[in-house]
């Protein structure tokens, strides 16, 4: 069995992630070497990453019911993908350096769901876990949209207003062929935030210039702030969209299945360096694994009060330690 | 001293609510234009009442500037609404080709204004916003101080031929002004006489500088409190009178003090009556997370800033 | 034959247009009688139309050459274009009203093209033909983009700034459906000025909200500032793009040929009021019919110097009388 | 008295195109972005010495911003070039969360500022640029006055590391500045040391200044005359030194003389040392076609204009 490569970005070595990751570390010491810096991934344990899954949905909830604010709906319908990516996919460092030589980035696009960012940040390695206590707060690394305006761990761009990351993922990129640098670029994009004009100069320039060093999914969970993406205003079909626009398109039926997410990404892998850009659009659930939150717009960006935050909790037991 | 009394606190965006639902029932030549943010602008009760003439554009603030400008030929009178930073600096471009240059009827109505959106942080939190608008030419700017003005500036517009840029913001705020106001454009309105000091405040700040002009009073300071809740065009003449009055000025708002009301009043005076000047805003930073008022606090955008500011201004005379 | 139509806007009755309309009138008072307004058309004769857009590149080289300022490479490609537009196919008002009411409406998106707009509007009509030699000029209403700011009858929107035109007749449009006005908005875009995102969040806004009183128009001559589009950013299958964002999609291979043109504005307009707004791919050659401007983006914004333009007029023989 | 003379007149933007050219060849970091305007920012020469790093992103300027913000993730160090409308207005949000916000290091290049942009008229002229660049936290603004400073300013923003915006024009004007300075970011420069008035200009209208303070000088009025290349940060030091010393201002620019240089200048005084100021300056219009002369003088941007405003500001003293 390939044991090294799951889990392989959380180092047992930082010190501040040995209280926080106490029952993470644990789990994986059973079973794992802890290499800090990987590039190929196998046979990941499905069960562990589930666990990591449902905690990391613990973690958004508690993030955003603590300061009555945040949104969780996108972030918990995210929840795999971020997993995944982080743990799975990426071979990226948590020794953060900006400039992110020789190793993967990723940009989060659709910034409002930094909770679900945060907590597999933390729980990656970046930051202590703790950390995910001032989400929101004054004074925070936390910051409601992520930022690198405080020197939180992780973050390579502010992002907030919406439309901006696939730019700005594509500049990293180009900057990576300018290095030599064989790494992949990974953006997240809300569907709804595919509105906004920018993304379609970004679309078209990659396709122009073979930017094939990027991996853009598109979290396609229908639905925005004032209610589904139909009724606001139709996407039509995306597939069509980006295909002629140049892009390879993979799609990923449930992008709540870690299975389906993790081989979707492969994929999206072994399709780079071939001239075209990647983009995965990608199945999900808004507010999934908490019953009263799914399918609905109504937890785009509303907190649960106790009794909800309770429920969703119950749905979703500690794995790895609540922070 | 006379009393400002807050009959209730409310967000001055549901003063705008409220004056565009009744704009929908008296003015059938109103329509509306929302980003993907209709709760959050209280757009909803309009949108329910005349669903023909609400528009949702999704998030694409360009295309809804254009296309409220494009509404204008035919005669609407469209009211676009979004957060101040999707109003302005994300479109500035748009507005200033198809609107202001254009000269079209349109009212960009921006919600969320300055630090006060609280918890989302920098990223949506525009300081500059005031300036941006101020620039272009042909644009009246407004920023109203509670929900009452907010309500009476939403109806005032409508009947006003040209571009607007109206700002108000998002938490609950003391509502003191008159409910039966009449919303003059361009107009300072005068909140006390006073001998010292002139304060000169903008949208949440001046409810803050009644605080401050109370509290100056006990200790023996009377200042002159001005609600310029019209930053363009600027009722020049209230603010030199009341300058060669007091001889001292302070200016409150929230927003950058580069580029906005208080660089506005300094260039009034200069060019007039060069006056002291203390600048009650934020200093050239973003915003950040935190809860309006703990964000007020922390950038100085409150009445004991207002305070501190006069008792500088004062030593200057 | 019915002679209603042809030539239709041009009011003999206006009397600052007499002068300059001196051979354009002596020519149609021959054959036709000139109605203010009409809706339908039928036979236009191309002959006519010939020496109409003859004059009309005449008009545009001696606009630029005089100020030696301007565009004339995109002007000189769309001259049939806004002949047959308005001479044939809007049902217009020189009587100009900024409101539109129960009329067709244009906008330019591609503002620099100014050149080719005054001398249509002047020649339809508009405003005296004596004015284009203003062209440019301070204190001019004939300013180097098409404004509304110096009061140009014809004008409903400023542009210059690329890539927001679309939007504007998009509100326009709705404002008709509004007012229950069944006329057409009709608009014109460079293709190079596709590139512009706002471009494509009108576009997906037009087919949600079938916005199917618009006849957008790309003027496909492959070619804009730096170069051709092709080495400037590609922009790949149009006609699949538009497709694939809900639009019906028509192609006119030659843009430069007449009957074209009319048989495509004409199947454009057939397909009004369907549920889609309808796109036209017109291929025309930048700078077509001064033989040493055209298929090159040389002359994107290059006025041509005397000798030049002597060349250029001598390829294009006065017809109606020059202003 | 000093004579500054031109040694032969260059357009600004030929200045940073020399700039760039000599970056290309001593900074393998520095990259070029470019939105269908090679040719009018003058970067062809970058573009064929160095085509790799070349980044033509057609007529999509958000798109270059952001992609000019994640090129410095890997360490490079992004030119952007376009109009300055295009540069600012048009991007103002992506330059205000991608750059500004994130702190990246990138030099924002716009040519064809101002009404000097001539005949193509006033959707391309802005002049609220200055003013909204200004208001960003942590950009750098600078406006430079001909050729030699413009490349010096274009070799120097490459060492600073922060956001930078950098203005220039398109006309041929005087070049007068030393071809071998040295460019200090945020130092303004004394060009006539004056007992009068000061004149603090910055881009074109420095040179305008000049020629003003040399008729003054004829008629007896001395005038202190500061070249203000950087508008922020702004030299408060030195303006402030100046006005206590001449007690009288005239700020000169091509811009609206809302939210601009002048305004900034007006805040500096009025917080530190009020001081009457005039303002050269367009005044708060759109501009038009014409030529760069003709507009230069249609609206008062000229030494004829700064001379009147001398005598203006001279009387209110
Ligand atoms: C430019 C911009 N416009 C508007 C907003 C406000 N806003 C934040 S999230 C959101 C909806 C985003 O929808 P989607 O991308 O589908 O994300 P989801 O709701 O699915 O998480 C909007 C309109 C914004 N942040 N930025
Ligand atoms: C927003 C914006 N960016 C850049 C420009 C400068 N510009 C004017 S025309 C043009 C090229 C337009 O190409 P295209 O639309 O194909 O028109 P054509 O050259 O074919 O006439 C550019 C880049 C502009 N006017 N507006
Ligand atoms: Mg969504
Ligand atoms: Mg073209």
């Amino acid at each position: 069995m390939e044991v090294q490569l799951s889990l392989k970005t959380v180092s047992i070595f930082d010190k501040k992630l040995i209280t926080g990751h106490r029952l993470l570390c644990q789990s994986f010491l059973k079973t794992y070497f802890c290499g800090n810096k990987t590039t190929q991934f196998k046979m990941p344990d499905i069960n562990e990453l589930q666990d990591f899954v449902t905690q990391v949905r613990r973690d958004i909830l508690r993030q955003v019911h603590k300061v009555n604010s945040g949104h969780p709906g996108g972030s918990l319908g995210c929840a795999e993908f971020f997993s995944v990516l982080y743990q799975e996919v990426m071979d990226h460092n948590t020794n953060f350096d900006m400039d992110g030589k020789d190793e993967d980035l990723f940009f989060l696009s659709n910034g409002h769901i930094s909770p679900v960012f945060y907590s597999v940040l933390a729980r990656s390695g970046y930051f202590p876990v703790e950390e995910l206590n001032t989400f929101r707060l004054i004074d925070s690394r936390l910051q409601g949209h992520p930022t690198t305006h405080e020197g939180l761990p992780g973050i390579r761009i502010a992002s907030g207003s919406l439309g901006q990351g696939m730019s700005v993922a594509l500049g990293a990129a180009q900057a990576k062929k300018l290095n030599n640098d064989k790494h992949i670029v990974y953006t997240l994009h809300g569907d709804g935030e595919l509105q906004e004009g920018q993304n379609w100069e970004a679309i078209m320039y990659a396709a122009g210039n073979k930017v094939d060093n990027v991996i853009s999914t598109v979290d396609l969970n229908g639905q925005q702030i004032d209610g589904s993406t139909e009724t606001v205003l139709p996407l039509g079909n995306l597939k069509e969209k980006f295909e002629a626009f140049g892009w390879d398109v993979l799609e990923i039926e449930d992008g709540n299945d870690l299975k389906q997410v993790i081989d979707g990404l492969k994929e999206a892998k072994s399709r780079t360096g071939k001239g075209k850009p990647v983009c995965i659009l990608m199945n999900t659930v808004m507010g999934n694994g908490v019953d009263f939150m799914m399918h609905t717009h109504a937890w785009h960006g509303k907190a649960p009060n106790d009794e909800q935050l309770e429920t969703g909790l119950s749905q979703n037991p500690e794995t790895l330690g609540d922070y | 001293m006379k009393e400002y009394k807050n009959t209730g606190s409310k967000d001055t965006r549901s003063g705008f609510g409220a004056g565009l639902t009744e704009l929908g029932k008296t003015n059938e030549n109103v329509v509306a234009l929302c980003a993907d943010l209709t709760g959050s602008l209280k757009m909803d009760e309009f949108k329910e009442n005349h669903p023909e003439r609400f528009f949702q554009v999704g998030i694409a603030e360009a295309n809804m500037i254009g296309m409220a400008a494009g509404m204008t030929i035919g005669g609407k009178i469209p009211f676009t609404g979004t957060f101040a930073n999707f109003s302005t600096g994300r479109v500035y471009d748009q507005i200033r080709q198809s609107v202001a240059y254009s000269g079209k009827n349109v009212k960009i109505c921006a919600s969320h204004a300055g630090v006060t959106l609280g918890e989302d942080g920098a990223t949506h939190q525009i300081l500059e916003d005031i300036g941006l608008m101020k620039m272009l030419p042909g644009m009246t700017v407004i920023n109203t101080c509670d929900f009452n003005q907010t309500k009476a500036a939403t109806l005032a517009i409508a009947e006003h031929d040209g571009p607007v840029y109206l700002r108000f913001g998002r938490p609950k705020v003391a509502n003191f002004t008159p409910e039966d106001q009449k919303f003059e454009i361009g107009k300072a309105v005068k909140l006390y006489e006073g001998r010292d000091v002139t304060i000169i405040a903008t949208g949440h700040l001046v409810w803050e500088a009644i605080q401050a002009a109370v509290e100056l009073n006990e200790k023996g300071i009377s200042a002159e409190v001005i609600d310029i809740h019209t930053i363009k065009p600027l009722d020049e003449e209230a603010i030199i009178t009341s300058a060669k009055k007091t001889g001292a000025v302070v200016t409150a708002e929230e927003h950058n003090f580069l580029g906005g009301l208080g660089e506005s009043v300094a260039r009034t005076l200069a060019e007039n009556h060069p006056t002291p000047q203390e600048f009650v805003a934020t200093q050239d930073t973003f915003g950040e997370s935190g809860t309006p008022a703990q964000l007020m606090d922390k950038y100085g955008l409150n009445s004991a800033a207002i305070i501190k500011a006069t008792e500088k201004v004062l030593k200057r005379k």
